[in-house]
């Protein structure tokens, strides 16, 4: 794993949102590498800031009231918060692309799905319109799009929720990206129509052989897809591990606690209670003192309620935020 | 034997279309397509299906709160499709629901005693005094500290306002629940609890429940029997473990081999379905889901598959089973 | 651990209610709070100080015609003596009841059509829509003028008039706040408990739909106060002898060259009043959306 | 697509009728003045009076009596004007022209301020520019037109003399060539345009400035950004189409509502228009010559209706009437 070329590489990422209400430190300290054509999960549940690292990536933060206060994002050794506007705009899109949660909303309901794919082939590739075309066709044939002539010319509103979301796997790539962020982008698809997209994923993984950030609060659907994990928590990686080490060792007691309570569905029912992870997650404004699950944590000492633990290498690739990580 | 409490005969939901020049019925969505099923006394039957499938239009027909387009919902005995809803509304008492949505299902104009207290006030149960006590004990027993009574729903976090919508449903004590989704919007971390609270309530208060939910590992947790819906039909229907390790209908196959798995280590034999659900407005001719389905067969498009019982209490509509 | 056990605690700062919580973010709003205390000022400049001032409306001093300002006159005098200050304070009254009168009935007529349309759907809100629709077809201010001319001139009927034509905007708003509103699940909880239709339109939609309701009635206050100057300008409003803003401005216009300053002051006032009021329009909208930071 | 337009044709038939009725039984209460016409107007004999009377069914109940007008409406028949001393319909047709202008600059010059105005409020959203642009809004929404009229004529007419006080031509214009006298209308319309467009433009720079705020919170927006396009085509191609979709309804549907500002503002600058028609047709209660020119409004609200309905569905691909 680790011979392969560093793609991104965060380090210490915040990006801070200031409202009414207070300063919300949505990403805090976030670290995480992306090596070349490597697949990494990014899970959390909401508000742990898996969203807004992405969107930092793309730097697409909405500004007000969003802002990147500090850290650096790496990519091919370039930082990508030094860059001008111009020079990030030439990387979006070409060398990093996106794909969003709502299928529905992220295409724009006046265009043709061809006009908004071949738009985003002529700006980057700088060719003619009827190659563009062409381009695109093969891009709708590649991403599973029957029929893709007639295709071409409908409207987002024509098509099915899963189609739109191959559409928008088309559009972004369609320029041979190094690294495709995938934003929640089959929460909001049924189960089968969920599977179709993550095996077509998967396939144009392997065959074009691009790196890919899956950002999701479905353990169940990085367990399928990534090498890597990284599970975050309040705007912090709190475990970082290879996808095999994280479910069979979990070290944090986030991590742990979440295996533990979500039902398996390939066991037989027992009548007992799952056991869950107490409290909720804390609220933005209000980030406890020390380490962020304190307040949830059945672990938790006077130590946690004061200090903020570091995140540290406990084996070799596995590194854990946490003052007592559970023995394996 | 199990007593009986809600059987569902051929229940049919049609929303017409209106459209053309003169605004007619032009077409039907057919969300509902002549539906049976029954739940006994303190069960847990789940009704799972992807969106489109019905079950949700299923589960507030069945209340009533949609009025059925044809059928019979037989509760406890009694044929209630054809109440009006005034005659329906004593009956409401016996039988509730609780919602997806924590955010919208909780008018955010009201303070959340107000919203646990209100099902007391329409049927006029207790005094003042009385109700107000009974709020404050349903909070508690809900694990909400009584003394927010006074808070508005904006103030409470997703899990607890589920907690909230749980109080509502069950403070005059119905006998039968439907369960809309209830977690599938909550963080991972919270369903736990919820679901934790409701099978908990389930065995102290004794209610039946009817749950709906597509999230297919929750469904073998909570439930005793299952279900299967696809585009406005039930395909399958059997025993909760019977269903999960012998599923019959291609698309109960389909659905439980699309589920992921949070383990890397199991790989699994995936059976990827071609295509989209068909609309609503038109399924195709014979067996809904004969446009997916790995097996169809010429009689698929042209007969409906009738319900066989190929085990005790496991039915599946299908044409493989007629096929020798 | 048993779920029974579970300790909550709850993620807002402290109990309040919408109310308050639209009053201190209204009180941010600099505009509106400024517009409140000019309306205000208008009120009181309207119908208090009139309680303490030595003349009538009607009060003329024949040896000062087109009088400029001094101690005694503050505005000056009009062609026919009259104190302008005076008059100011009494046309304000009237203008200020038009304007009210004719945002308050339409609202209510408005408030029941659209709920009662947006809420049951079907036929009834196809036959509701398609009056409305009519109604709003109809080119109002040209109705107004025949109307008044048809009824006669009149404060009531002014009142009348603009009531009879300004329900239809605010019928079409509620009814589309209804629409969304019933869908949303706290309509169908109630609905499951056993709450009765009305009960459910007029204590758990209504309450949700006021934000929009206050707004649009705030604007109404303007609009109405606009309306009544125009016609009366034109002569088909409030009796000439009775001082309105509007009425003071057709007096006016005929001497405008000989003292603009009679056009100038009722102008300003009708101006005024209505930014207050769009202002502080503006100031509640904002207010009461959540999702808006101020 | 051709069923909706069937279909809202269709609509617009009991919507003419149930306006033409409450027009008709509006103006009815004034009395009738058919009698008077005779009175007032030495150029009408009898006989006309007697084969009007016929026309309108004067004789017969009011139900009736609307059939009657109602036909004689659509087959031209406007009746004479009492004040004027000439056919409706020959009055009506001499005096659109004016007001048809003077409409069509106030919206031209209302659509040219108010929509970049609003665009650029949005994306430069709480600059200098945002605050003058809403400062101005509020200011227009809040003038009373007639007012604003008398307070320019005050500051152009009078204090600087650029503009002429009213009317509508110089004096030995008829003779001048197409370009002369275009001028010179436009010299004599520019103010009366402005004036009445302040309300409509104050309203459209802040419902362009709201749909466009709307529209850049979209997803497809950030969809657009994520593409790597530049913010020009961002903002231009997939922000503003959106933006102005809604906005063509409003624009359509405050042409109607342009009628009564111009009663008023033909009112205060003495252009012989439609307004200044009307109002002198009411305030005399001259029967027929209300009628028509209403009807007049009635038809051109429900035309600019369904120009409104079909432009919507032309810009908003979604909108599929079938």
């Amino acid at each position: 794993m680790d011979n392969r070329e560093v793609l991104v590489d965060i380090k210490n990422l915040r990006t801070f949102f200031y409202t009414e209400d207070g300063v919300v430190p949505a990403v805090d300290g976030i670290d995480l590498t992306i090596h070349q054509g490597e697949v990494v999960g990014l899970v959390g549940e909401s508000g742990c800031g898996k969203s807004v690292t992405a969107l930092s990536i793309m730097r697409l933060i909405p500004n007000p009231p969003g802002k990147i206060i500090g850290g650096q994002i790496f990519f091919h050794g370039e930082d990508l918060l030094k860059k001008n506007e111009e020079e990030i705009r030439l990387i979006r899109g070409d060398k990093i692309s996106m794909i969003f949660q709502e299928p529905m909303t992220s295409l724009n309901p006046v265009y043709t799905i061809g006009d908004q794919i071949s738009e985003a082939i002529t700006l980057h590739q700088k060719i003619h319109a009827t190659e563009a075309k062409k381009r695109t066709i093969e891009m709708l044939h590649l991403v599973g799009i029957p029929e893709p002539e007639q295709r071409f010319s409908q409207y987002p509103h024509e098509m099915s929720g899963g189609m739109r979301q191959r559409v928008m796997i088309a559009m972004a790539l369609s320029s041979n990206p190094e690294l495709l962020i995938s934003d929640e982008a089959t929460t909001a698809l049924d189960v089968t129509i969920q599977a179709q997209i993550l095996d077509l994923m998967r396939g144009l993984q392997k065959k074009l052989g691009m790196a890919i950030l899956i950002i999701t609060h479905n353990l169940a659907v990085v367990a399928e897809m990534a090498d890597t994990i990284n599970i975050a928590y309040a705007g912090k990686i709190v475990e970082s591990a290879s996808a095999r080490e994280v479910f069979k060792s979990p070290r944090h007691p986030y991590t742990y606690g979440l295996l533990k309570s979500i039902p398996k569905f390939t066991e037989k029912r027992t009548n007992e209670p799952l056991p869950a992870i107490e409290g909720m997650v804390p609220s933005p404004y209000h980030m406890p003192k020390g380490c962020r699950f304190n307040p949830r944590c059945p672990f938790a000492t006077e130590k946690c309620r004061e200090e903020e633990p570091e995140i540290l290498e406990l084996t070799p690739g596995h590194l854990v935020r946490c003052f007592h990580p559970i023995e394996p | 034997m199990a007593t009986r409490l809600v059987e569902v005969q051929k229940l049919k939901k049609w929303f017409p279309i209106k459209g053309g020049v003169f605004s007619t019925t032009v077409a039907s969505v057919r969300a509902v397509d002549e539906v049976s099923f029954f739940i006994d006394q303190g069960e847990t039957l789940s009704l799972v299906g992807e969106s489109g499938s019905g079950k949700t239009t299923t589960g507030r027909t069945m209340l009533k709160l949609l009025q059925p387009t044809s059928g019979k919902i037989i509760y406890k005995g009694k044929d209630i499709s054809k109440l009006t809803p005034n005659q329906m509304r004593p009956l409401r008492r016996n039988m509730q629901i609780m919602f997806q949505d924590p955010y919208g299902s909780l008018n955010p104009r009201m303070p959340v005693g107000d919203i646990i207290r209100e099902p007391l006030d329409v049927h006029s149960i207790g005094t003042r005094k009385e109700r107000q006590q009974a709020v404050a004990t349903m909070m508690e027993t809900v694990g909400l500290r009584p003394e927010y009574e006074r808070r508005y729903p904006h103030e409470f976090s997703g899990g607890q306002r589920q907690r909230i919508g749980v109080a509502r449903a069950i403070i005059i004590n119905p006998e039968l629940l439907v369960l809309d989704e209830p977690i599938s919007a909550l963080d991972v971390s919270i369903q736990s609890q919820i679901i934790n609270l409701l099978q908990e309530l389930q065995q102290r208060l004794n209610l039946t429940y009817l749950f709906i939910a597509h999230d297919l590992a929750v469904v073998r947790h909570m439930s005793d029997r299952v279900a299967v819906m696809y585009l406005g039909k039930i395909v399958e229907t059997a025993d909760n473990d019977e269903l999960f390790d012998h599923p019959f209908h291609p698309y109960t196959q389909a659905l439980l081999s699309a589920v992921p798995v949070p383990d890397p280590d199991v790989k699994r034999e995936r059976i990827i379905l071609q295509g989209d659900v068909p609309s609503p407005i038109n399924p195709p001719s014979g067996c809904h889901f004969r446009t997916r389905c790995p097996y169809a067969m010429p009689i698929c498009k042209e007969q409906e598959p009738a319900m066989i019982e190929v085990a005790p209490g496991h039915t599946v509509a299908c044409h493989l089973l007629t096929r020798k | 651990m048993s779920p029974f056990e579970t300790e909550v605690q709850l993620a807002g700062s402290g109990p309040e209610s919408y109310f308050s919580m639209v009053i201190r973010r209204l009180l941010k709003h600099k505009l509106a709070v400024i517009s409140l205390g000019i309306l205000i000022s208008i009120l009181i400049f309207c119908f208090v100080v009139p309680l303490f001032f030595k003349y009538e409306p009607t009060y003329s001093d024949f040896s000062y015609l087109y009088g400029s300002p001094n101690s005694r006159y503050l505005f000056g005098t009009d062609n026919l003596g009259h104190d302008t200050f005076t008059r100011l304070m009494y046309g304000g009254r009237i203008s200020l009841i038009v304007g009210f009168s004719a945002a308050i009935l339409p609202i209510i007529f408005g408030i029941i059509v659209g709920a009662f349309a947006g809420y049951y759907g079907g036929v009834l809100d196809n036959i509701l829509m398609r009056i409305t629709d009519a109604f709003l077809s109809v080119p109002s201010f040209p109705i107004y003028m025949a109307l008044a001319k048809v009824m006669g001139q009149g404060v009531i009927n002014i009142i009348l008039v603009f009531s009879f034509l300004g329900w239809m905007v605010d019928a079409r708003l509620v009814r589309g706040m209804f629409l969304s509103l019933k869908e949303n699940e706290y309509a169908e909880a109630a609905k499951a408990i056993g709450v009765s239709n009305l009960r459910i339109m007029f204590r758990h939609l209504l309450p949700n739909a006021m934000a929009p309701i206050l707004v649009s009635v705030t604007l109404t206050v303007g609009g109405a106060i606009l309306s009544e100057a125009g016609l009366s300008f034109l002569g088909l409003g409030v009796p000439s002898s009775t001082p309105t803003w509007g009425n003071m401005l057709t007096n006016a216009q005929q001497d405008i060259f000989i003292a603009p300053r009679l056009v100038i002051w009722p102008g300003i006032m009708i101006f005024i009043t209505v930014l207050s009021f769009n202002f502080l329009g503006d100031g509640l909208r904002d207010a009461m959306d959540p999702r808006l930071k101020l | 697509m051709r069923n909706y337009i069937i279909r809202r044709l269709l609509q617009l038939v009991p919507l003419l009728l149930i306006i033409s009725f409450f027009i008709f039984i509006t103006l009815s209460l004034t009395g009738n003045s058919l009698r008077s016409l005779l009175t007032s107007n030495p150029r009408i004999t009898a006989e006309t009076i007697t084969k009007l009377e016929r026309i309108y069914g004067m004789d017969k109940p009011l139900l009736v009596r609307f059939v009657y007008w109602f036909k004689a409406f659509f087959t031209g028949e406007w009746g004479y004007s009492r004040e004027y001393h000439d056919a409706v319909l020959v009055l009506i047709k001499a005096r659109m022209p004016v007001t048809l202008a003077l409409m069509g600059l106030s919206f031209l010059i209302s659509v040219a301020i108010a929509i970049p105005i609003g665009i650029y409020s949005a994306l430069k959203q709480y600059s200098l520019l945002d605050y003058a642009a809403t400062a101005l809004a509020f200011f227009g929404m809040a003038m009373p037109v007639f007012w604003f009229g008398l307070m320019l004529m005050l500051l152009f007419g009078v204090k600087l003399g650029w503009l002429p006080l009213g009317g509508y031509s110089s004096q030995g214009m008829d003779t001048a060539n197409f370009l002369m006298r275009f001028l010179d209308h436009l010299k004599y319309l520019i103010m009366p345009a402005i004036v009445l467009g302040l309300q409509e433009m104050a309203s459209w720079t802040r419902y362009t400035r709201s749909s466009m705020l709307e529209v850049l919170r979209m997803d497809y927006v950030r969809t657009a950004r994520a593409k790597g396009l530049s913010e020009r085509t961002v903002i231009y191609k997939h922000a503003l189409r959106n933006a102005l979709i809604p906005i063509i309804t409003l624009l359509m549907l405050a042409i109607p509502g342009l009628f009564g500002g111009a009663v008023l503002t033909e009112t205060v600058f003495s252009i012989s228009g439609i307004g200044r028609l009307l109002y002198t047709a009411i305030t005399t209660s001259d029967t027929f010559l209300s009628m028509g020119t209403l009807m007049v409004l009635a038809i051109l609200v429900v035309i600019f209706n369904f120009a409104a309905d079909l432009l919507y569905a032309i810009a908003d691909p979604r909108i599929k009437y079938s």
